[in-house]
């Protein structure tokens, strides 16, 4: 436990040393705290975000760390949320089902994760034709999905309605000790997926600092050379795949059961983009750089678009275009990089 | 007779699904081919050609005079995208396939901002023909007839003219031909503006046939990327055939079941040649790695 | 207070927050909020849609507003994106506290932002021309159904052109349920259906279904395309010289190809529509003066705009009747009374209390080979009937629910 | 003395081109053995099919009577062989320590692990570098790392593929030193190499390879004096000549 606990930090991550858990603990000091001052739309909202972040922290694991990059995380983003519909609309939220239907659709999600990740990793499929395919698949997805109208389109009671989506599926719920607590897209949420969040993000810490992750970024440095310190790269990147897959799967659950509601433009060519822009803007190679990253995305693409209205497009994709240029780590790990760099400094040596 | 129009009709629509993959395809190819970038703004040139081919037309300028216009501009605005993203991402594909997204996206919107969410068109033009109990849309004999002129033209670029063989010595031994005093930089710039010039020729070409809007691009990209995954790096080995195999899958489903069919059986299809020929496209990375 | 004028959206939205989230009390104003989309794909049809409700708010507030209270409207670009619609729904009705919100162009945006209204008990109008059957409470539709629009339109073709009938259509929800409809009243009507095909959003190569169409050889074909890449449909159509009469409910009236296609690449359509700007109506002439007065710059007023600026005066009613309540239950009780009617440039529009959705005038309009639009024929007072036929009783139930014709409400 | 590594009529052609032709080759239990050639005599492609990074048209590949011709090359690295490319294979994204670290936490964990690399670090002269990104070091340095990673594995059986190029002579004696060293703890080496010198400072057996085929064995002073040996070599810088001259 303790060995585990070692690798929260380590050379995979940026952040390391008291001072970086300081911060840690006043940050989500403060995200626990503001709920009380924040109004239900502000806390609802930030619920939503949280649910996005998900995808991104995989979409890091995958492309940062492991050097594939996939345009398929919404493919499994739709997946698991139309999964999570189908489960819930036929069987119900009684006894806390709908905590099972996560778990259903992500384990769904990850199972087609590791049977198209066998085709392409094991086939030796890599570089930019990832990128191609993973992308082809997700749009067939979204069309085949889209053509689903017609009512014999269904699995048991649920109708996957085609372009107009699937909804009402019931919201997340918790069984509770005076029946059911249902998490509805606000506090209660909140804390749920505060704490889910928290969880992966050290999870995926230990991980990518852990033996797994050491032999991963290996991969992505010098694929040639990992396979000859006797590395099978095969199966660290299909691992990698399907574990970053399977949070897109969560993401897209969370999703569904935040709107209640699921459509088939969740896998089109703009949402695919998406976790793209998150992960490079904020800084591929980190994932708190990825952490920090989407939310200071999310929120400012959703501000600009209330203000900015028609140019918030116009600048996401310049965005992306100056950072690849001109920190081609992503904003956040060159500011992270940069105050690391006067914390060094500040004690003269 | 009957026999005849049956053949024919197919013929006609094997023709135009080939003429669409390959122009679709082929600035896509040229750049991928001998760069090894993977450009997603490629949408976005085919576009460019067909609002400046619609423009000047409207303009005054005859159709075919427009269609060029499309070209040249496509393609200077290609070899100024290379100056300014691409030439500072050789070696990265990664990072170009999200620069070029980035690019992709500006240019889609900026277009709706500044001109508008649709242009009106030209009109297609030389009206149609009959024959047995069909009438087909003469301008799209044209379209196969400038497919096969792209494959002709790009053909002879490459291996009958200097800038050819300097194109190619550089692609496959930079080194080699910068030591040889080839300005490489000049050579990738004029190879990204020729593959910029053809998207905008293929946008061009169809801009009488298709609603003038500024998302137009994304009809094409997967049919483009579809063909160059198939077709591989090299252009006249790897597209044509590439686009000849999958025009005849998606026009017989097409005829067959309906067009989403044709559209999925595109993409099987894809799945398929990557299965049966893995080492077609690994080697293909490896050469380009080398 | 400032009521927001074309383009100060800003100012409006300051205004909105400094007000905060109070309680309603007689001075303040009514907040209305207003999602569309004014960029992405859809905003060539809908743009008219915001720049109707704020003709019909300044109209509203200059005569002394609702009730004694100013409107006040709260408006989002939505970017042709339906997890923006969830964003803003959730915004309107939460932060800015809204009475009503007036919200949606695509079928998915609806179904993306409806769970939400439900879940808020907040009170939607969605001002589209849609696929039909949404029988929920906290909706009200403003826009035409197909039976409005197809028991016009088919029976007046099959009369003129004869019985052979080919569809082409979107193939998704709009598509699938309209052709669904296009096939019963056909069918009622004594015709044959010689053909139908679905075209995947996005596709915009037509030169097979142009072959498969002149196979069939049909009398009339119906297009129920949608989107922008399969527009090129009938340029694609108009050059292989297939001049079969084309019958539309979606065409010329929302996103008025008419104007914006080389001619002739239209010839030959009809069109069932509740308004377009060309209706030639005393009350149409004087509608279309004042929008230019406002805006003289809109390309051009379509059926979603008109349906948008009714909608405002059909609110006003309903609130007005209440004794200045905004609350969705005493509106309601207005609703069932049966009689919320306006006089529309349109003409004269009733809401039906079991489905919540509005009669229409529906006007036949025909496309010649200059892009000329004339009114063969027109009916008045086209009901929504399918759904209150087939169950759906908002003034008992409530289902919350879209019903479609193969799917209907079970009794 | 039996041999560590055998291959039985290894073919392996491009196209029409063969480039490995009925090769029949012996790496003895423990020895050091260079293999050299003039240029396109297909050493590289010898060395990738040993490393199963080719796979041969026909022949095979024993290693300790085992055939491995099937396995993929972390299977191969798995049962003792271990490989240093010509292009220095490290990973330059990551530190030193961080490279050593990758290839030595097969087998070792927590301070032991720690202690294994400081070992290394000395052992490479690279304990100066441990913090800096592998991509920052010299070109010799980046060949030692490489060797480091190398035998981290504990290999019984070390494949170096022109492990001196582009070193000064005097890194060249020291990487020679080093191979000598691990010979002493029963490493069987086999290297190709073009460096005579280096050749002769660590070679127990040496292996022409032309035109695809093994062309004359014996020790380094024997192939030194082989007038057919020398003949190959003059034959391409004869060619070689003759190209400039035309």
């Amino acid at each position: 436990m303790l060995r585990l606990l070692r690798r929260l930090e380590g050379p995979q991550t940026l952040g390391r040393g008291p001072a970086f858990w300081a911060a840690f603990a006043v940050v989500l000091a403060l995200a626990v705290a503001y709920p009380w001052f924040a109004d239900g739309y502000t806390v609802g909202n930030t619920a939503y975000f949280f649910c996005w972040v998900f995808m991104a922290l995989g979409l890091c694991l995958i492309w940062g760390y492991g050097g594939a990059l996939s345009f398929g995380q919404t493919a499994f983003f739709g997946l698991s949320g139309y999964a999570y519909g189908v489960l819930t609309l036929n069987v119900g939220a009684a006894y806390g089902f709908t905590i099972a239907a996560v778990v259903l659709a992500v384990a769904l999600a990850a199972g087609f994760a590791a049977l198209l990740g066998y085709f392409l990793f094991f086939g030796r499929i890599g570089g930019v034709f990832l990128g191609i395919i993973t992308l082809s698949v997700t749009l067939a997805m979204e069309r085949f999905m889209a053509q689903t109208a017609g009512p014999d389109w269904r699995i048991g009671a649920a109708r996957l309605n085609g372009y107009n989506g699937m909804s009402g599926m019931p919201p997340l719920t918790v069984p509770w000790f005076d029946g059911d607590l249902v998490l509805f897209p606000d506090v209660a949420l909140y804390y749920a997926l505060l704490g889910l969040l928290v969880l992966t993000y050290l999870g995926l810490r230990i991980l990518v600092n852990a033996r797994f992750g050491n032999v991963l970024v290996a991969i992505r440095e010098n694929p040639e050379r990992a396979e000859m310190l006797g590395y099978d790269v095969r199966r660290y990147q299909l691992g990698a795949f399907v574990i970053g897959s399977a949070l897109a799967g969560l993401s897209g659950t969370l999703y569904t059961a935040w709107g209640q509601y699921i459509t088939p433009s969740s896998m089109g060519l703009t949402a695919a983009a998406l976790p793209v822009i998150w992960v490079a803007v904020g800084g591929r190679g980190d994932l708190t750089a990825t952490l920090v990253g989407t939310l200071a995305v999310l929120g400012g693409f959703q501000a600009l678009t209330i203000y900015g209205s028609q140019y918030a497009l116009v600048v996401m994709g310049l965005l992306l275009v100056v950072v690849v240029l001109a920190a081609p780590e992503g904003l956040v790990v060159a500011l992270m990089r940069g105050l690391a760099r006067l914390g060094r400094k500040a004690p003269a040596r | 007779m009957v026999l005849l129009d049956t053949v024919f009709a197919f013929l006609y629509q094997l023709g135009d699904a080939f003429a669409f993959l390959v122009l679709a395809a082929c600035g896509l190819a040229v750049v991928f081919g001998m760069m090894g970038v993977i450009n997603l703004a490629h949408g976005e040139f085919i576009m460019c050609g067909a609002y400046v081919t619609v423009a000047t037309t409207r303009a005054g300028l005859p159709l075919p005079l427009g269609i060029l216009a499309g070209a040249l501009v496509a393609g200077a605005i290609g070899m100024v995208l290379e100056r300014l993203v691409i030439r500072h991402l050789y070696g990265r594909p990664l990072d170009t396939i999200v620069a070029t997204w980035g690019v992709s996206l500006a240019a889609t919107q900026g277009t709706l901002i500044v001109l508008g969410s649709s242009m009106p068109g030209v009109g297609t033009p030389l009206g149609s023909f009959t024959l047995g109990s069909y009438s087909y849309s003469t301008y799209r004999v044209v379209l196969m007839l400038a497919a096969l002129a792209v494959l002709a033209g790009l053909y002879l670029a490459f291996n009958a003219t200097r800038f050819g063989t300097l194109a190619r010595a550089t692609i496959q031994v930079p080194h080699m031909a910068e030591a040889l005093g080839v300005d490489t930089r000049k050579v990738y710039a004029l190879t990204f503006g020729i593959g910029a010039a053809l998207a905008g020729l293929t946008g061009g070409l169809y801009a009488p046939t298709m609603t003038i809007v500024p998302t137009m691009g994304t009809t094409f990209i997967m049919e483009a990327f579809v063909t160059v995954v198939v077709g591989g790096a090299d252009i006249f080995l790897g597209t044509a055939p590439a686009a000849l195999v999958l025009g005849a899958v998606r026009a017989g489903l097409t005829s067959w079941q309906g067009q989403l069919f044709g559209q999925i059986g595109l993409l099987v299809a894809v799945i398929l040649v990557i299965r049966v020929l893995p080492r077609g496209i690994s080697g293909l990375i490896l050469r380009e790695r080398a | 207070m400032t009521r927001p004028r074309n383009g100060s959206r800003l100012t409006a939205l300051a205004a909105a927050l400094m007000l905060g989230a109070t309680g309603a009390q007689a001075a303040d104003p009514i907040k209305l909020g207003v999602l569309e989309d004014q960029s992405g794909d859809f905003a060539v049809a809908t743009i008219g849609k915001v720049h109707g409700i704020q003709l019909a708010a300044d109209e509203i507030n200059a005569a002394g507003g609702i009730a004694g209270r100013k409107l006040e409207l709260v408006i989002y670009d939505t970017q042709s994106d339906n997890t923006r619609y969830q964003e803003f729904m959730r915004r309107v009705l939460q932060r800015d506290k809204v009475a009503v919100v007036f919200a949606g162009f695509s079928s998915a945006s609806r179904e993306a932002y409806r769970p939400i209204v439900d879940q808020l008990d907040g009170f939607a109008f969605y001002n589209n021309q849609y696929e039909g059957g949404v029988c929920d409470g906290h909706m009200v539709v403003t826009g035409a159904v197909p039976e409005q629009q197809f028991s016009t339109l088919i029976p007046w073709m099959m009369e003129k052109f004869g019985k052979r009938v080919y569809t082409i259509a979107a193939d998704y929800n709009f598509g699938q349920i309209s052709a669904e409809w296009v096939r019963n009243i056909v069918k009622e009507n004594g015709g044959e259906m010689v053909g139908e095909e679905f075209i995947p959003l996005g596709v915009s190569q037509f030169s097979q279904t142009i072959q498969n169409i002149q196979k069939a050889k049909p009398d009339i074909l119906m297009t129920l395309l949608v989107g922008t890449a399969q527009a090129s449909y009938y340029e694609q159509a108009a050059a292989a010289n297939l001049k079969v009469p084309m019958g539309s409910s979606v065409n010329v009236g929302q996103g008025y190809e008419h104007k914006r296609f080389q001619p002739p690449s239209l010839a030959n359509m009809y069109v069932t529509t509740n308004y377009i700007e060309e209706v030639d109506t005393p009350e149409s002439k004087a509608f279309l003066a004042k929008w230019k007065a406002k805006f003289p710059n809109e390309p051009y007023v379509n059926q979603e705009a008109e349906n948008s600026y009714h909608a405002v005066y059909l609110y006003k009613q309903m609130v007005e009747r209440a004794n200045g309540s905004t609350k969705r239950a005493d509106l309601r009780k207005v609703i069932a009374a049966g009689d919320v009617c306006v006089d529309a440039p349109e003409g004269r529009v009733c809401i039906d209390p079991k489905s919540q959705h509005v009669s229409h005038t529906i006007y036949l309009a025909k496309v010649d080979e200059k892009h000329k639009i004339s009114f063969p024929k027109t009916w008045t007072d086209i009901k929504p009937y399918w759904l209150g036929q087939a169950g759906c009783d908002l003034t008992k139930k409530d289902p919350m629910a879209q019903y479609t014709p193969s799917n209907p409400p079970k009794p | 003395m039996t041999a560590i590594l055998e291959t039985r009529g290894l073919n392996k052609h491009f196209g029409g081109l063969h480039v490995t032709n009925d090769v029949d080759f012996a790496l003895r239990e423990n020895e050091v053995h260079c293999l050299i050639g003039p240029n396109g005599a297909g050493k590289s492609t010898f060395f990738r099919l040993l490393i199963g990074e080719y796979a041969p048209e026909r022949g095979q590949v024993l290693y300790r009577g085992e055939d491995i011709t099937a396995l993929k090359p972390f299977e191969r690295v798995r049962r003792g062989l271990s490989v240093k490319f010509q292009v220095p294979g490290i990973f330059p994204g990551l530190t030193v320590a961080h490279n050593l670290e990758i290839a030595l936490q097969h087998h070792l964990e927590g301070a032991s692990l720690g202690a294994e690399i400081r070992r290394l670090l000395a052992f490479l002269n690279l304990a100066e570098s441990a913090g800096e990104r592998a991509g920052t070091l010299s070109h010799g340095q980046k060949q030692w790392l490489e060797i480091g990673m190398a035998i981290s594995l504990k290999p019984r059986l070390l494949l170096l593929d022109e492990p001196t190029a582009g070193m000064s002579p005097a890194e060249t004696f020291a990487t020679g030193e080093m191979v000598q060293a691990l010979n002493r703890d029963g490493v069987a080496i086999l290297a190709i190499e073009h460096d005579m010198a280096f050749v002769r400072q660590i070679a127990q057996r040496v292996t022409v390879l032309h035109v695809g085929r093994t062309f004359a064995q014996g020790s380094t002073d024997e192939i030194v004096a082989n007038e057919a040996v020398a003949a190959i070599y003059l034959g391409e810088t004869d060619a070689a000549r003759r190209t400039q001259d035309a």
